[in-house]
Formats: C-alpha cells, structure tokens, sequence
C-alpha cells in the first residue's frame, strides 16, 4: 500500500537531476501541441544543459515561435535541442512556421541535412502513440491514404475504404506537462494544454512529470485523474507558482 | 456589376450550412470568421484538435489562456458545457465521424473532390497537422478559398497537381466567386457571386462545371 | 453556441421514449462491467418492455446473478432481454457466471441453440469498441495469440512476438450508465462503474445515457468530464435520488 | 512430517515475490490473498481491470459500495492516491506491460510457461474475462494453484491439454507442495514444502523438473 515513503521516490528536486540518465541516442516524447501551453520547458532546457546527442524527437511540433503564445511572451521549446545540435531525427505533423520565411533552429537543421524529418498526420502520431503504451502494435486507420504520406506504406480495404497500416511509437523518455501531480504521480492538466501529454506519459519507458504544484496523495479526486500515477516515474515542481 | 464575395461574406455563406446541432471544426483564417455568422436559431458546437468541445469565440492576447488554444494558436472563450480532452481522444473524434462538418481552406480541390490543402509542391517540407484526419473523418468537408490563385490559376482543377490531402472527400466549396457542390458526377455549380455567369465562372474553372437548374446568385 | 434551448432535445422525460425507435435487428452495446454499478437498469428493462427481437448484444457479460452486488440485491441486467428472447446474438467476455450449475436466462438460451455466442477477451473487446468510436478499423494485439480465441483470425510477427488482427466494433445503439450528465450530454461517472460504458459511448450511432441527475451546462467542471456530450443523442434521468 | 502449505501461506509466499514499487493486478481467490501479507517497508500499488489503481483491502457487504468493485466483484476500499479509469484504459495498462506482476490461478501450466485457466475442455461455453490480455500483458506471470487436481492428476504437464490462455508466459507457480520457476531451459524446482523431497515433488509432476542448487524449504 501507499505509504508517506512513497512521496519521495517520484518527487525529484532538481530539472538536472530528473534528466540526468538520459543518454546519447535516446528516443523522446516532447512538445505538447506547439504552444507553451502544455510545453514541459524546464525540462527540455535542461536537457539542453545535460547535452545528451543524436536524440530521437518524437512531438507534434519542431518547435514554433509564438504559437499559441501571448505577444512577446518567451517560452522555451524544442527549438533549442536543434540549436544545441542534440537531434539526429524528428517525427511530427506540424514542424516548421507557417511562413516559409521563418527561419526555425530545426528548419535550419533540417536544410543543412543534419536531421533527418518523418511527417506524420497529427492524429495518426497521437494514435500510434496511444497504441504504444496500450500495447497494440499497429493499427488500419483511413487517414493519409491514398496520399504521399501513405507511401510504402502497406494498404488495405475495410468496408470498402481504403486503410493505411500505422506502426505504434515508443520512447525511452517522455517529458511531460502537467498542473498538478500527487506523490503517487497521479496527473491533472488545464485545458488544452493536455494535448499530446497524457498520451506520451503512457508510452515512454521513463516519464518525467514537469508540474505546477505537487500536492500529497488523496488531494486529486479519483475521478479526476487523467494521467495514473503507474503511468509515471519523475515528479518535478516548476520554480514560482502558476508559471 | 461583377462582385466578388469578400472574406466576410464568404464566412458567412459557409456558416449558413451549418444545421442545428451540429458539431463544426474550423480551420484557420475564413474557416474561423464562420464562427460569427451562425444562423439564428441553430445551435453548432465547435471542435477543436488542440482538445476542446463547445468553445467560443476568438479572444484577444489580454483576454486569453496559454492553456485554452484553438488549433491555430488562437485564444478562445470557454463556454458553459464545454470539455476538454487530449489529443488521441480530439482525433479520436474526428476519425471516428463524429464531427459533422470540417471547413478547411485548401489550394486545390479536384472535381471528383480530392483536396490539396497541406504542401506546396518544391518546398520541401510541409506541415500537414491535423489536415489529413480532417479530411478522412469529417462527415461534410467544406472547403472555402480564393477561385483563382494569384497568378490567375485555377485552384478547381480536373486532378490536383499539388500533393493530396484527401481522396474524393470535399462535399462543397465556397470560393469568392461561386458556391460549387461535387456530386457523384462531378462539380455542380449551384450559385455565383453577383454579377457573375455559369460562362464567367467556367472560364476561370479547370475541372467541368455542370449548371444546377436553379443556379442562382449567392443569399446571405 | 449553446442555448438553453439545446437542453430539451437531448433530455428525454421517459425510458419509453428514449428506446421507442431501435429496430429489430438492431445492434446494441449494453453491459457495464456486469454489476450493478455501471448497468442501465432502467433502460435495459424499458427495452424488455419495448420489445425489438433479433438483437446484437454486446458487453462483458450476459448477465450475472448477484456480480458485484449487495446480499440479496435486485437489478436488472441483459438477462430480461434473453428471458424475452429478444436476443440472436451475443459478443462477450465473461458470458455465464464462474459455477456451470447457476442456471442464467443467456445459458438456456445458448444451451437451446437459440443464441450465438462469441467469447472475446476482456481487453480486446474494450478495445474494439473503443476502435469502432475512434475510426480504426483493426489492430494488431498480442492478446489471444496462440489460443482457441485465435483461430482463423489472421496473426502477424511484431517485434519478434505473434500478434492477432482483430476488427473494430460498432452498433446502432449503446445504453450508458452514468453518474451526472448537463444538458450539453457531457457525462461523468463514478468509481468502477465508469468500465465499458465510456468506449461504448464512442461507438454507436445513437447513444443513451441513464444517469442519477441532470444538471445545467457548465456544472460540469470541463476538466472532469469523462464522456464529452459529442458522443450523447439522449439523456434520461432515474427516477429517485443516487439510485 | 510432510506438510503441504494452506492457502494463506501460499498467499504470503506469492506476496514476498511482490518488489517494492510494483503494480500488481490479482486474480480471484487465493491471488487476492496475497494482499494481506505484503512485506514490510515495500510498497505496492494494485491494479484491478474492473478500472481501478491504488485501491485498498477487500471490504465486506455491509461497507461495500456498488461503485468500487475488484475483477471479481467483491467490494474493495478506496485509498487516498486512487485514480479509475474505463476498461479500455484498465487493459491500455495491462496489453501495454505497465503492470509488473499478475497473480493468476490456473488449471495447468506446461514446462515452457503455457498457461491455461480460463476453460475446462467439453464445457463448451468459457468465461475469458481479462486472463488472456493478462497472460500477454503483465510483466511477470506468477500462478498459484494446487500441484495436483482433485482426482491426483498433475497440473504441471509437458503440454497443456486444456485451453490454452497464453503461450510462455508463466514465470513462477507457487502451489500447495512447491515454488517453480519456469526458466528459458524449463521448469526449475526451488523450493519445497516442509517434509517434501525434490523426489516426492518430480512424482506428482507430469512437466520435468531440474532441482536448483540451492533447492530448499519454503521460507516466509
């Protein structure tokens, strides 16, 4: 059973120390949707500090300046491991700006060959990364058939609708967003800045829980839960309140 | 007098096909304007794939939530009865049919209602989003755009030439110069912007147009 | 948007009513997890009352005397609707209860010949429900590979380990046990007895929710809805307070 | 003095496999057990498919809410850190190899690990429920059971002859005579009832056995 002993075993005290293990050629699940809404940045910036390479970068963005963000407002995003020249590979649906005259660290990256750019439909990623930590190895879904994206890819027709096979996603690491975290890592999330989170939480061998606040365990409604706590390894409390 | 719909007219003509109690997506820039012109009367949810159901309108940056987006970035408004939930669950819904209507702005769209929509060909790299799940899971896709590109091209072609969205999957367009309609046997035009001909119309259409019966100038 | 006028049309005033249109034939979703938590008793019973034949039942079980119940408690499950032989067809995973003496309305109907059976796995009958609500139309799970449950299903190699192709599930209608809907039909639930009734909301054509009490739009907290009201074509609320 | 052990003792012989910080999901009867005899200073967290995590000891009828059910149905109690779920997600969790250990009984288990518990051959009607997704699923198969049937027939065979749930995925039976593990080179003898010899277990035991070195007395 739970115990007060159990609080300290998730609860990490440091961004650097929660981030510490990961080595060269890990494969991540990180972004949210774009926005720092839901963007875990303490985390992402120190791995940027930690420096581990050829990272594998699994998220629905490669980093977007100002989405989903109020004018002016910094935010740190994956834009920074492209930067720091951590990434070998990067799947998403929505990788660069918009406007093909904003120039992105990844698109720069991606332009001088140095990663290489996997473009997936975005519900097809949040599917294959549901179907990853829900064991299921691959599923038919109608979406991107009969399109560049569905190429060699294997088809199939099920109610007379043309399928694609998509294969499921897993990581070493995922990096989290959430509101609020119990010590047994149970997870809350504010509005849509759950996005890609719960998802990602299930599907990484090790999760890594950036939150607002950590509250002690009994204080989250069981109904309430979106992410369970078996779902999560690393607890990390954000400096300051709110944000 | 030759008139050409503008943004707003456009957005409004879309929203007049939303029924009472549909569940709408919208996508960025005209799509969204739709949001101001529902039908009196009509009650229309809004669906976005950031993870919302049942939210309002567009809100400015000191109104908004960095925890309350639209697919676009934007801020919205809650509403009383909305939910939220994550991204597997928003495409969850869309795959699965439950979103009648999706509008979306398009570059091309073929007369058999292929839709071209998520990459300009020779750039490289292409953002497609959730343009491809919208496309294969909406109930009613209804593309709305510019009739021609800027260069004067036609955007309503015999086959896309831009790599493909979706396959015969658009139900309806409204560009600012017609309302077009793709059945079973190809494009329908079935209204046009005031002062504008079947003839005007077909002239700036690759993909065959047929007439409706009762072609008649867009109302609003 | 919402108007208080969209309260009406999803809020039926009668069991009657909210079942009057489902047609022989028809393909339903109805179970919970087999106990009194979780199983639209009333809707079940107004089903019975109603009469359509030749019907698809798919859930956990096919009616389980005394599951999860209180000593001596009485409710209702499917079994009325094998007892008024209106059932051709069963999907189910745990269909008979543990004891082969206990009698049930489903095994009599089976032993006669009168009712088809077919057994899934627990998780794989979630799943192909949830996969019908989502739009996957199959997918590969490692569940069952090897056994009598796989046979003439296809299999396939992942990961060095057999995995079956199983289909999607979908009905015409799924009767939904909630614990609280708003009049937007956005449901929660309570404790266990949230089980299959969520997926099976997702994956009917027309779904009916049962629930304790009805509340205006907004009451529900966005972040604790379970069952988003997208999924809810009618509500109708239990006579009596809790149950 | 030969001295089978009874089914609490089993139990706490299956809890002391239990690492500190497991999830683990139990099966009806003797499984559920094992929750009583968790070992000091370890802390596990169980997992029930009903769709439940984090839940506490079985309560009896009278305290028992209808909405906090195990697998089995028998009312259990909530504890503060407990989250639930849907059956999609409770079986996300299992087929996806978040659970660390399940605790299954079983009709037999071969010398590679096959398992078969879910039907008796000629019943012609079986309850699977979650034994399969767990079978495939769970991280570690611990099954707990009688050595032998009640007509004397050995339960660890060569081949199963029932049913099959799944195939090598049987990790450790722990039954009323003896622990076994089921290794890549097949069944190893650990431990014994008090008073049993390797010898006396090797002849109620149809599936080959090799004796571990350090084959000993059961301890608790």
């Amino acid at each position: 059973m739970a115990t007060d002993r159990s609080a300290a075993r998730k609860v990490f005290d440091s961004f650097a120390r929660a981030v510490a293990d990961i080595p060269d050629g890990a494969v991540m699940m990180i972004d949210g949707f774009g926005g720092p809404g839901g963007m875990p940045s303490f985390l992402i910036a120190a791995l940027r500090d930690q420096g581990a390479r050829n990272l594998t970068v699994i998220g629905n963005t490669a980093g977007l300046p100002g989405f989903g963000a109020k004018a002016g407002q910094e935010f740190i995003t994956t834009a920074v491991l492209y930067e720091n020249r951590q990434v070998r590979k990067t799947i998403a649906s929505f990788p660069v700006p918009r406007s093909p005259s904003v120039m992105t660290p990844f698109r720069k990256a991606w332009q001088a060959g140095e990663v290489e750019l996997e473009v997936a439909p975005q519900g097809t990623l949040a599917e294959r990364i549901r179907a990853g930590g829900a064991g299921i190895a691959a599923f038919y879904t109608p979406t991107s058939a009969g399109t560049d994206l569905a190429q060699g890819k294997e088809t199939r027709e099920f109610g007379g609708r043309l399928h694609v096979l998509e294969h499921a996603l897993t990581a070493d690491y995922a990096f989290i967003r959430a509101h609020r975290a119990d010590t047994m890592g149970n997870l809350t999330y504010r509005g849509t800045s759950r996005n890609f989170n719960p998802a990602m939480a299930t599907a990484a061998r090790v999760t890594i829980a950036e939150v607002d606040e950590i509250v002690p365990a009994g204080e989250i409604d069981p109904e309430a839960v979106v992410t369970p706590g078996i779902y999560v390894r690393r607890i990390v409390q954000r400096p300051g309140a709110g944000q | 007098m030759k008139q050409p719909m503008d943004r707003d007219v456009m957005a409004m003509r879309v929203a007049r096909e939303f029924q009472d109690g549909d569940v709408v997506n919208l996508g960025i820039g005209i799509p969204t304007l739709a949001s101001n012109y529902i039908p009196e009367g009509r009650r229309v949810t809004f669906h976005s794939e950031s993870g919302v159901l049942g939210y309002g309108g567009v809100l400015d940056d000191g109104e908004g939530d960095i925890d309350l987006i639209n697919a676009g970035g934007q801020f919205v408004a809650p509403l009383p009865g909305m939910s939220v939930f994550s991204s597997a669950d928003a495409f969850a819904m869309i795959r699965g049919r439950h979103i009648a209507v999706a509008v979306l702005g398009a570059f091309q769209v073929s007369e058999r209602g292929d839709l071209a929509n998520w990459m300009l060909p020779g750039r490289g790299i292409g953002n497609v989003g959730g343009a491809m799940d919208l496309a294969a899971g909406a109930r009613r896709i209804i593309v709305v755009m510019e009739h021609v590109t800027k260069d004067g091209q036609p955007r309503l072609v015999r086959r896309c030439t831009y790599p493909l969205t979706g396959l015969r999957c658009v139900d309806l367009v409204v560009t600012d110069l017609a309302v077009i309609a793709v059945t079973p046997q190809g494009m329908e035009l079935r209204e046009t912007a005031p002062g504008y001909s079947a003839a005007d119309i077909q002239a700036m259409t690759e993909a065959r147009l047929t007439v409706a019966k009762d072609v008649r100038e867009v109302e609003l």
